[in-house]
């Protein structure tokens, strides 16, 4: 029983941190939130030079053969720089998907693409599609071809290559195509560095990573994993506004004494702490079970995205709060965490969603 | 007891209703649950309409422009404006502060001047209170006016101020004498935007839109038949403002929130949330939580018509409804589940609830932190001894 | 549009206010509860020479022909002063089962009747019964008989005669039977100034005042006032704890200061506040719909209990808090307010049952 | 980062295991859902066997009876319990505050003379910390101990002290030195609770039943050995003792607070609510909330065993459980509906959850009030300024 990560989990940590100040301050992000794409390519290179792309990939297929846990505490680092980025989409999403194909890891790893995942079509949102879709994927010679479209879909524009779930003469599976091949329209999103948008497919090529037998389990992987790196990113962009909150309430004075002095502004300082925690708590125990496999693992993700996705909203709202006007300005930084929290807290619906799995695990449907 | 309306009530409301019948905007109620909002010119047309309709002003003495009518007048016209989902008065600081403040404290020559272009929509106003340093301890401001013969010369900054970027007049807070407490040195000036010196940069909200402004304030010069009330005493006129801006605006805010309501009912049904048992739960809150705060108003102004003093109630109106608003604009992004983050054209209702969101995020900040908010009611009401 | 209550309404509150605070302070309750009867059967008498009971039963009857505006003047001062007595088992319940029982109505006007209503039987307990009844009707001679086990029956022992939810012949009906030809059997109740018991009927006398015809409408009146007069009870029960707690933490010293200079302590107490004055204007807005016969008088009714009853548990919650650890002790009378208010809260269903209601009035089923 | 439990643990668990189903009172577990809680003679007996299988005082030091185990075990151990529905030690004060303070503070001879007859259950300990009129202001105590040669005489009055009614021993706060600053002149006194002029007197709390006491102290006699620590430096020691109640006790705490999650869900059960989804919304926020308060406890653990310093998140604890302990009671009275009123023999498990639901109220007074322990996480742990 043993709740801390080894030494080189807590070197990987410092260098995640150190990246994203560096080269990711607030201001930086503010920056690159305002462009076109709506991020800094040659941060890939940098972070696959690092090693951070084939950090839970085989050896043999160039990766560094780790597994989640580490992945875990970029997630956690990352979420607390908001980097924008298709790292989320890359590593949380669609590798989970491509266990099974090789050459696709091989090509991640080495920094040769970047991907999503696409899931949502219009009236149907459920990471977990109950049946059907109208995505068609049909054989062509000795490949696939992709038809129909989806939304919602995570850094599309970012991303060279798409997973998609999609129905093929077997029932529903997982293609990957590129996405220069496709259509993208990009939408507008709340959180301007982590961008939705839709893929049209129109007769698009693309390579089959899972038929209909694991179709299912692979999804179910899927969000788990997007669960726990969430809930991950959720503790560092909720921690970062925290200290926010912090430090500013120990400075700014009104009525002659520091507002932090006063319990009605400490409090809820206090409050985000505790939320915090707790939800960090959740998220590296989520973590643990998802890096290992083990099987609480679909309840422990669903856990910790439902309470860190609130934490961190609600940490960041009181940051708001506590900074009076200054904090609702989109001058400062605090929006950026607040939208990405909520993000966060709607991905695969609201936090009454995985409360309603984990109420199913204890209590039966 | 009766909350039937009284016959002359019930006359004003069916004339009203015809009215605004015949002279919404056209397509106005189509437009209205997209974040198409506020323009300014659409709004001073509708201002003028509606004043020249004689329902602006309603409780204003009649010398002024008003039509003298009863408290309760006011309230049917809120509760029927919500009804056809009308745009506001484009005045809504003055009509809610400036002018009340004015017609507090004002001289004849001032309320001539001012009061019935207020409420006709030919003056925009404008409040220069808070300022970068001085947020809930207002009376810390330092912005300074200097006595040149005949004149004011006003030098600082102002924050936070709605409106300033169309504003023709600014009620606006400086400090005459540095030496004396802090109480006890500010002045209150009514400030004509259009003078030189007075530069208006607008402050853009988390939501990227601009609404608030900052205004600069340099070596101008303001008449000193502007002061309303005495020099060095504007920290009482400031109360005046004060005390409206939370009662009877919170008054009017009700009336949003019952918009705000309805609408969440309409996108429940349209998404198919209304079969949700928790979404349902939520909602039925909502609804019985808005019927405890408008009655809650109804209260407090039947006091007022009584007694002249609007009752201890009213002072939770602001304070409830900042709170109420941010809980049901998240209610509405939960509805929508992963769509939640689709702002602009391809979010349901064009962002309008995106926006709603993020921007009920201020309620609790402006007008009275909450926390203030609280304050004022443990000791102003409750008699509870001092927090700070 | 007029909010306030007229001045005889006023007066007859004042009437009330000193009825209770010179018979039924703090201490007396506290007795009175701790005693066998749990009530004092003299003031029944005084209660009827001051005219309440027959408040709102017509003059032909020897009623003061008054409406329930005036009934929740009183619901409001004696849940202020936690009478302990049937008058809410009477008055909100029972009472509105008779209009069609004009020599059941004298006898109550005249204080020879002490009333409550039997309609919760093992296993269902809402008041608006679905179908059947286990609780059989039976004619007999020219009279009818009841058998039957009614469970949770307010006041059972202070009642003098019983109005009871049966199946007859035709279907559900309401009669009333004497209590002394029945077996009554009180249980232990949270709130001892308000007991619950079962009836136990073998064949018991009855005479039947509503048939199947009329039952359910009988039934919805029964629920929206015995609705709006537990919210006006819930306020008096508020807004009595809300005193307690103000009046302590003016005088309560830590820290040399008084606690209500804290904000963690003062904010509390704002809440309480507000809570209670939104719960009185929802449970005179409710009482005045009930009172007018009003179309919005069930939604207004269940929005007032439920809001109404959640409010002065919190009152009642935030007041011994505040208290600390004397709050918290049997003999202070704050768990008496405390255990009211959840007495309140529970009937017919904690306050989302009620919202169950007003959704579906918004929203349809 | 591991969550299996190491080979040691897993002995060690799998050991304890066998032991509490060999060894636990016949037909316990069929009566814990019920009112009847805490029996003096069966918790003795209970505590003397646990103490004879080597299970009490896991990581106290060998040579006062303890196993020097390290804390992990004492994690293992309660989540036994807790799978157990086991009864506690007797020894609560005792173990989670006398005996840590002893350990720390105490001279050879005190813990040869108390450690072991803690551990044992046959000493048992109560708290003399608070006073009627020192609650949250704990050093504003007035209880006062005068010198006379080899004793101290103390006079006064303790309050909301469980476990006083059958408590050998007590810790006591007194005043030795009135002219000191307020924290200067206290001392910390170890009181045999049989000594003449200590008279108990119980006090019932809301469910009517006592379980907290006054102490009255007149003249009563304390030899000067059974100082802790020097006289006048008792604050330093108190705060020892707070640590540990606020720390370790809130790790047992949620235990229980297991205990109760899993009450909750056989309840939801038996009457059906569980095919509501509001109640299953509520009972998987609960859920999650108790792992979330669980895991951090671990994480603190993890920090102690590795650096031998709590970590900070676990100023957490004691908070948290409180306030989720009354919400989770509070769900469980709402999903009996209008049973919730039925107390005792007629009520759904003989009243069990009406009273834990009273008693949930005083969770968030005693051992430091929520207001306190907030602003104590905010000055200690973040670094705030002083609130008072």
């Amino acid at each position: 029983m043993d709740f801390a990560f080894s030494e080189e989990q807590e070197m990987l940590r410092s260098q995640a941190r150190s990246f994203v100040t560096d080269r990711f301050g607030a201001e930086r992000v503010a920056q690159l939130a305002e462009t076109e794409a709506g991020w800094d390519e040659s941060s890939w290179d940098a972070m696959t030079e690092l090693g951070w792309m084939g950090l839970s990939i085989p050896e043999e297929q160039g990766g560094a053969g780790f597994g989640f846990l580490e992945e875990a505490v970029l997630f956690e680092e990352l979420g607390y720089g908001l980097y924008p980025g298709p790292y989320f989409s890359t590593v949380a999403l669609a590798r989970r998907a491509l266990d099974g194909a090789p050459e696709q890891l091989k090509r991640l790893a080495s920094g040769g693409s970047r991907l999503t995942l696409a899931w949502i079509e219009g009236g149907r949102a459920k990471l977990l599609p109950e049946t059907g879709m109208s995505t068609q994927a049909q054989e062509s010679g000795d490949g696939w071809t992709l038809t129909g479209e989806k939304h919602l879909v995570p850094d599309a524009s970012a991303a060279t290559d798409v997973v998609v779930v999609a129905a093929g003469p077997e029932g529903l599976g997982l293609w990957v195509a590129r996405c220069e091949d496709a259509k993208i329209e990009m939408d507008p999103t709340m959180d301007r560095t982590r961008r939705l948008g839709r893929i049209i497919f129109d007769g698009t090529p693309a390579e089959q990573v899972a038929g209909a037998g694991d179709v299912r389990s692979t999804l179910e992987r899927v969000q788990m994993t997007a669960y726990a790196a969430l809930a991950l990113e959720a503790v560092g962009a909720g921690q970062a506004a925290f200290e926010l909150a912090a430090d500013h309430v120990k400075t700014r004075e009104q009525f002659g004494k520091p507002i932090g002095a006063y319990q009605a502004v400490s409090h809820q300082v206090v409050d985000s702490y505790i939320g915090i925690e707790l939800a960090r708590s959740l998220a590296y125990w989520a973590a643990w079970c998802v890096a290992e496999g083990d099987e609480r693992a679909p309840m422990a993700a669903a856990a910790a995205k439902s309470f860190a996705g609130e934490a961190a909203v609600a940490s960041c709202e009181r940051a708001i709060q506590v900074h009076g006007g200054i904090g609702f300005t989109y001058e400062h930084p605090l929006h950026r965490y607040y939208k990405r929290a909520q993000w966060i807290d709607s991905f695969d619906g609201f936090g009454s969603v995985q409360r309603a799995s984990v109420a199913t695990a204890l209590l039966g449907s | 007891m009766d909350f039937r309306d009284a016959p002359e009530e019930a006359s004003f409301r069916s004339e009203l209703r015809s009215w605004l019948e015949e002279n919404l905007p056209d397509g106005w109620r189509e437009l209205s649950p997209s974040r198409t909002r506020w323009n300014a010119d659409v709004s001073r047309e509708w201002s003028k309409k509606l004043y020249e309709a004689g329902y602006v002003g309603l409780t204003w003495p009649k010398e002024y422009g008003g039509r003298a009518a009863p408290y309760t007048h006011q309230a049917v016209f809120l509760e029927e404006m919500v009804r056809a989902e009308a745009p506001e008065h484009i005045g809504v600081i003055g009509l809610g502060m400036a002018g009340p403040t004015i017609i507090s404290h004002g001289t004849d020559e001032q309320k001539n001047r001012h009061l019935a272009n207020i409420l006709s929509g030919d003056e925009v106003w404008c409040q220069g209170f808070s300022e970068p340093g001085s947020g809930s301890d207002l009376a810390s401001l330092r912005t300074k006016a200097v006595r040149d013969n005949d004149h004011f010369v006003v030098n600082g900054q102002k924050v936070w101020s709605s409106f300033a970027h169309i504003a023709d007049w600014c009620i606006l807070l400086v400090r005459t004498d540095p030496d004396a407490k802090k109480h006890q040195g500010i002045t209150y000036l009514l400030v004509d935007m259009h003078s030189d010196g007075v530069d208006v940069r607008p402050l853009n909200q988390m939501s990227g839109e601009p609404e608030f402004n900052e205004i600069f304030f340099s070596d101008v010069r303001v008449p000193i038949e502007n002061v309303l009330g005495e020099v060095n005493a504007g920290w009482g006129v400031a109360m005046t403002t004060l005390l409206h801006e939370r009662g009877t605006l919170g008054f009017a805010l009700t009336s949003r929130l019952e918009v705000a309501m309805n609408k969440v009912v309409t996108l429940a049904r349209e998404t198919g949330a209304e079969r949700d048992p928790l979404i349902r739960d939520r909602i039925a809150r909502h609804w019985v939580e808005l019927q405890g705060l408008k009655f809650t108003n109804y209260r407090a102004l039947t006091t007022l018509v009584k007694t002249g003093v609007p009752g201890p109630e009213g002072s939770i109106a602001k304070l409830f409804w900042s709170e109420s608003n941010q809980r049901l604009t998240k209610l509405a992004l939960e509805i929508m589940g992963p769509r939640a983050q689709l702002d602009g054209d391809e979010g349901i209702w064009d962002g309008y609830w995106q926006y709603q969101q993020l921007r009920s995020r201020g309620n609790t900040i402006e007008a009275g932190t909450s926390e203030v908010l609280r304050n004022i009611i443990a000791e102003r009401v409750l008699g509870l001894p001092r927090s700070r």
